[in-house]
């Protein structure tokens, strides 16, 4: 509950979103009756009243400066009647109540360079996390990874048509998955490949040696033989989570020749159809090239080319890899299958092929 | 070099990040960043504690390894509103205060949900808090909280929510406000609500417990509008409902809502025909983590069905019941699902007060590993 | 390889299977065409050559007496020319080469007492151990439970087509499952529900502590406190799995007042449509109660009901389950949902369901 | 009152074991077992070692807890001809040496595959056993060994058989008959051999090894005799193949090879139409358990295909690989699939030597916990 403390307000919680709502919004507040797609980037939705409002969708950069968000205030104040809202792909929502408006929006929004597309059938807003731009974890540049990717798929963000169903790909730093891959059509984590260094002092400075014994989920930290308050790392069992490094500055785990990139397909989040799945491993490693990452945006056209050519209508990636079987997708796209695509951890079993049916490729 | 790498990122046709940097002046993190391009590796540390006075989470707190070009670039989490609903108004008033003491640099938004203003100094920090709490923003969650929920825009305009999530964003933002400020539990919990099955802010897959609108009854069929719609599109959702329980014949759609269990797609395909039914609530999924210590978990069925009405008695109790629990079992950074997952499900439920039910397995164990519990065996 | 050693001959093998091969056999080998389902327990067998071999299927007790065997032998002798088969689930087989001898064949053998039948949509044998027969593991008695299910089923085994599709039923007295039982139609499966007993003398007299303490699945064993020689079991650990004891009679647990029956749905092994599947809990308990078994006869009478009501032509009584949903089965048998059935151990995860899709029944 | 349990079981249309054992005159068990009966609990207790001279598997030794009615009641296995094909001839003369050394009960045959002569006392064993051995009769499998095989009828009247099922049964039995004798894995290695995707052994259940006969190319379609099947029955087939690669078009059936995945459904539908095809050979399926340390295993594909022609030599390289490295990795009471379940099945294959293919998983891993192998990273 609010509270004037001796430093000031604390605790005040969220404005309320009634104050933040478009007047055809509060009107028909929770009374729609359906949507269409209009064109790429626009949505409308019609309400049990016959009220219409329009939704026009704007790719946004990872940061924003506050001077581009004074321009699309501006526009919003011009034709939305001041409200915005941003999504939870973090792209930016204009309002119009007629397609005019609408039409007025997205030129102006363009002339600003801001991309209007991402719905119905499309690429959507690539999430992607800070990455080197500001994460000390990051074993990859998730900011200019996706921004490689943007420009190699840029008309399927533009179009709503050129592609079997959504294409939703993001991207992760490092393990940590800041960036929503694990249930991506497509997703890009970054992958250290060693085990940590052991800086004996800065773990005996900033580190507490049970609590690190205790974090590493593959138990390859022990204390140091002789020197118990530092540690050791087993590296046959690390499996080069960075996890300890997030909680030990003197675990550093960088190592610009081995860290690099992964890509998994075959995510999605709805409980449509068959429900969620998990993007699964395709590429294990790719090295790091920036700016242009030209492995990483080949891999990811490579995929989207198997997409666009083998999906059925109305289907998901990995609903497509899953109706083929995956011994199939390999052999389609031409992608090595290696030991590190199979899995060894605890699920492992879960995964491994029963009984004797499968494609002979 | 690093200059030139940064210039080739400000090139094409999607609108460039460094170029927003650049723009806001953010010059010390230009060249950080120029250089972790230039050696293909982070040159961000580990921050320390940094933060307002009476909270301990809000600020994620940051240094480099090139204290002379910039030392530090903290970075505020602000609350968003329920469903990221601004005015400009609003927004250009967090940009005054964000330029006076920050970077100008704005994340819109982090991917868990806050506002995200990335880029100032320690000693800056109280003082931008300041207004902005005076204009009712609050700092977002971080470390082991209670972290800011997020909503989808729901019944905003979007004809399939069939709970009120933005409401139920705001009073979970009001009653656990305290609990974001304050890391006490075992690790992070995140909550997410969607307003329907399609589940927009993706509770399923990274909400520790995730809300998501649902229907128990018949779905409503309009058989009128279905002709708007072409044949193969109707045939399309006949064919891949995942039940099999449409049948399409002679001009008219069928569906055995027994058999249905509200997958929500031939609704998503022809939205003017085919509406949701009325007697609404939600599903509640417990344990989804992206990346845990033995993998991703994607969330899993709690609470099959469950009205939401305000004031929320019924979810705000069950919060309680399981962060109660969990704060009381959970091991230092394990989520609540791989508490779960250790104490087992069976268990748990018991322990909590939750009456086991098909709806929460797919199948029922293949193992004979289980227990019997006092009082069950002579 | 065979040795003639101071004891006598070793190692010899086996005899080689061509001697005990029917003529029509021996000279079709390999060389079939294909077969069809004559009547009940008879197929018909059809060569390439033209050649027929009609084979009849006959159900066999737990055990049989030499005297029977020889019984059998005669009609082997008169009909099959002195030849026949034992089946992987352990019926007996006799060839005729007419539809004649077949039904002499069907005659003499029923008129012994050994039905003849269990092919194409019937039950089949019912694989069962020797539970309380022979076994020191037994928490119930499979063969009588066998003997009391044939005779509710009896008519299930003599007919090939009031099924949907086959129905297999095995039984084992414990959870070492020697009677097939983990990937079966119905399974019944003996279970304890307390943790063994110590008797510290046994434990030290014909046991090994550090070998117990490795076993258990459960980390339940340890040395005893005070009585390393001995061990202690943690009941709270314990899942009554009854491993402990088949290493070291020092842990019996027996337990006629606990021990029952559990009941286990919708296994199959052929690699057919989705390919081979586990039995799942039904009922996590039912008690001992020879010889008639009621309570087990009951709950299996309701779920092949069940099968028979809602089940597909040509679908095996899980892929029905699997069809319409677990959920669905609970509520139509009517039979008792409880944490029981909420897998709790290592694979737990891969059976929570996840998102929002499943029937409010 | 035990007399009148087991007359009980005596009664009925199914034939009774217990009347079995009283046709035998095996007094002491019918004691015993109907005591069990009577007390809801197994009289039998552990037996301690017994066994013929120069051979430690083989014989389960078995005694009761009430000595004054019998004290022992050891059986044999008994190893079968391939496919259990007897003649009676060969039948008869087991029957007389058990007459005249057993109890007369037999159990045709036990579920891994044995002939099990039910009932020996100690002392008797050896003689009974050199009996059967001059016949060419040999003991079976038991404890930590090379168990039994098992094969089905597979050439010997089944049209789908696409390996010889009975030869490499009788194959593999001489070549490990000393592996069976002596019991020195680190627990059982059960192998069953099956002719097709059908699986009669049931090894995708219950073998460690499973080999199952398949093929790689087209199934062989004849339009004429499709015929003599009545149309719902082709429907099924097309409406349940699991890859929807069946077309049936004006009275033809066509079938997409490139996406049958082999599981034999149709065939079995309809066997006078379809033939497996020509290319043919084995998948070996590895792992299964009935009820492991941490639940029930099912075998999962470690070869997708291996040609199987006598002498058999890349399958017995296979077995020499599979149990060289189990023994030497391998802990007590853990089956071959629960060893490469914990050191991983990556690191299975390249310890022995097998190249990793998508075949044997569903879908690739979806956790990023993986190793690089030492020469893999700088
Ligand atoms: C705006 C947004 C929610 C928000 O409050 O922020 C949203 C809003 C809508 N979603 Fe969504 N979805 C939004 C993210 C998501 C997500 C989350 C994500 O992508 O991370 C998901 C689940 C993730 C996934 O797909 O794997 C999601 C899965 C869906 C689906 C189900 C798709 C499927 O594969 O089955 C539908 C239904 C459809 O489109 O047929 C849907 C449909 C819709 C519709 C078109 C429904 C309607 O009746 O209007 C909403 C359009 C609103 C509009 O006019 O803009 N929305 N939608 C999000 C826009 C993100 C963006 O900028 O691109
Ligand atoms: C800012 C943000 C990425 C972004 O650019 O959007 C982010 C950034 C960081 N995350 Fe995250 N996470 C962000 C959303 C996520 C998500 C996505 C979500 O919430 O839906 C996940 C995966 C979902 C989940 O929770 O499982 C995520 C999983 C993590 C983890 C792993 C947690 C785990 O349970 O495994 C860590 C490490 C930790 O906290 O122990 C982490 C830690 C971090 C830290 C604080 C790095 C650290 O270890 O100290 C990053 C700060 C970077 C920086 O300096 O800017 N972040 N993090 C997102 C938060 C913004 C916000 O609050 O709105
Ligand atoms: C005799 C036997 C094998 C043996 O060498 O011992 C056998 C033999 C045949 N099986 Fe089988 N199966 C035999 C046990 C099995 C088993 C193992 C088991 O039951 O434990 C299985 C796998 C277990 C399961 O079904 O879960 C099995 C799954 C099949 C299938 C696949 C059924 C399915 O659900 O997809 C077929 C195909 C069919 O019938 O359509 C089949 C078909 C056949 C046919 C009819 C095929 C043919 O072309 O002739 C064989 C008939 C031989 C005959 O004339 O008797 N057989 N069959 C076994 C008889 C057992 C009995 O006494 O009842
Ligand atoms: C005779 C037989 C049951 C029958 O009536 O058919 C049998 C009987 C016994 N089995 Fe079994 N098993 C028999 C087939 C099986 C099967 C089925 C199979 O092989 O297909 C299984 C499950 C499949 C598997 O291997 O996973 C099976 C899994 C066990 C286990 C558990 C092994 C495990 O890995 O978990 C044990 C306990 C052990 O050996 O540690 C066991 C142990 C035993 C013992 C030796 C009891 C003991 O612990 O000493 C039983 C002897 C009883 C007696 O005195 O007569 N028996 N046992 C079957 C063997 C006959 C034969 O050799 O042909
Ligand atoms: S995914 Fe990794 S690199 Fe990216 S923000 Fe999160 S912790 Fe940092
Ligand atoms: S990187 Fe991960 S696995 Fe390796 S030592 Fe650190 S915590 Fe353990
Ligand atoms: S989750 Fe459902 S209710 Fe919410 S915006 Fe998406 S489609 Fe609409
Ligand atoms: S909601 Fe899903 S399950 Fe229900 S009828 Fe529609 S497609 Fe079928
Ligand atoms: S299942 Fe149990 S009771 Fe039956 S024979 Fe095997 S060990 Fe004995
Ligand atoms: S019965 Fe099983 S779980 Fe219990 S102590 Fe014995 S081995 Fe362990
Ligand atoms: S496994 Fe195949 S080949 Fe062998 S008997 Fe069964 S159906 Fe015939
Ligand atoms: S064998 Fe199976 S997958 Fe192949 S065509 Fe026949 S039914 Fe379809």
């Amino acid at each position: 509950m609010v509270e004037e403390t001796p430093w000031g307000l604390r605790n005040v919680g969220v404005p309320h979103y009634e104050q933040f709502l478009h007047p055809v919004i509060k009107k028909n507040y929770g009374k729609w009756a359906y949507h269409e797609h209009v064109k790429p980037g626009v949505i409308k939705h019609v309400a049990e009243s016959g009220d219409v409002l329009y939704t026009i969708r704007v790719g946004l950069p990872k940061y924003v400066s506050t001077q581009t968000v004074r321009e699309l205030c501006d526009i919003a104040d011009k034709y939305s009647q001041g409200y915005i809202k941003f999504t939870s792909r973090h792209s930016a929502t204009f309002f119009a109540t007629d397609e005019e408006t609408v039409d007025k929006i997205i030129q102006e929004v363009e002339s600003k360079g801001f991309p209007v597309g991402g719905t119905d059938h499309s690429l959507k807003s690539i999430i992607n996390c800070v990455g080197w731009t500001h994460c000390h974890t990051a074993a990859t540049d998730s900011p200019s990874i996706a921004k490689a990717l943007y420009e190699a798929l840029y008309d399927y963000f533009k179009s709503y048509d050129k592609l079997p169903e959504r294409l939703k790909i993001a991207v992760s730093g490092c393990l940590n998955m800041c960036g929503a891959t694990h249930a991506s059509d497509i997703a890009i984590i970054g992958v250290h490949r060693k085990a940590p260094r052991v800086i004996d002092e800065d773990v005996k400075a900033f580190c507490s040696v049970p609590a690190l014994v205790k974090i590493c989920p593959k138990y390859a930290i022990r204390p140091k033989k002789g020197d118990p308050r530092s540690v050791e790392i087993d590296e046959e069992k690390c499996m080069y989570c960075g996890i300890c490094y997030g909680e030990c500055p003197g675990l550093p785990i960088h190592d610009p020749k081995n860290d690099g990139v992964s890509i998994w397909v075959g995510g999605k989040v709805p409980s449509t159809k068959k429900g969620p799945m998990n993007s699964r491993l395709v590429i294990p490693y790719l090295p790091n090239n920036p700016p242009h990452w030209p492995e990483v945006v080949d891999a990811v056209k490579k995929i989207v080319d198997f997409y666009v050519k083998y999906a059925e209508p109305d289907e998901r990636l990995g609903e497509t890899i899953e109706r083929i079987g995956w011994e199939k997708f390999f052999k389609l796209t031409g992608i090595p299958f290696t030991d590190k695509h199979i899995d060894d951890y605890v699920f492992s079993y879960m995964e491994f092929r029963k009984g004797v049916t499968f494609k002979h490729t | 070099m690093s200059e030139e790498i940064l210039k080739e990122l400000e090139k094409g046709k999607w609108p460039s990040y460094v170029t927003e940097i650049r723009k806001a002046g953010y010059e010390g993190l230009l060249k950080v960043y120029g250089k972790a391009l230039e050696d293909k590796m982070t040159h961000f540390i580990h921050g320390g504690m940094v933060g307002v006075k009476g909270y301990d989470a809000g600020v994620i707190g940051r240094m480099t390894d090139m204290p002379d070009v910039m030392k530090t670039s903290h970075l505020l989490r602000v609350i968003p509103p329920a469903g990221w609903f601004y005015t400009t108004e609003a927004l250009r008033k967090i940009c005054d205060i964000w330029d006076k003491y920050g970077s100008g640099v704005i994340n819109f938004h982090g991917a868990t949900a806050n506002l995200q203003l990335v880029g100032i100094e320690t000693e800056k920090i109280e003082d931008c808090f300041n207004e902005l709490v005076k204009l009712g923003w609050d700092l977002g969650g971080s470390g082991p909280d209670f972290r800011t929920p997020a909503a989808c825009l729901g019944p905003a305009y979007c004809e399939f929510a069939m709970i009120d999530t933005l409401d139920i964003y705001h009073e979970i933002v009001m009653s656990y406000i305290e609990d974001i400020h304050l890391p006490m539990h075992p690790y992070k919990f995140k909550v997410k609500i969607s307003g329907c099955p399609n589940d927009c802010v993706a509770g399923a897959a990274r909400a520790d417990l995730a809300i998501i609108g649902t229907w128990r009854d018949n779905i409503k069929i309009d058989q009128e509008k279905l002709k708007e719609y072409p044949e193969e599109v109707i045939k399309m959702a006949v064919e891949r409902c995942p039940t099999q329980c449409m049948k399409y014949e002679n001009g008219k759609l069928e569906i055995n809502d027994e058999e249905c269990n509200k997958c929500m797609y031939c609704i998503n395909l022809m939205p003017k025909a085919l509406r949701v039914g009325d007697d609404r609530g939600a599903t509640i999924l417990i344990g989804a983590r992206a990346r845990g210590r033995i993998g991703s978990f994607l969330g899993w069925v709690l609470i099959p069905f469950m009205k939401l009405e305000k004031p929320y008695k019924e979810l705000k109790d069950l919060m309680k019941k399981l962060l109660d629990w969990w704060d009381e079992v959970g091991n230092p950074k394990e989520r609540i699902g791989e508490t779960i997952y250790r104490i087992g499900m069976g268990k748990f439920l018991r322990d909590v007060g939750i009456e086991p039910v098909p709806q929460m397995i797919y199948r029922p164990r293949a193992n004979p590993f289980w227990y019997y519990w006092p009082g069950e065996v002579e």
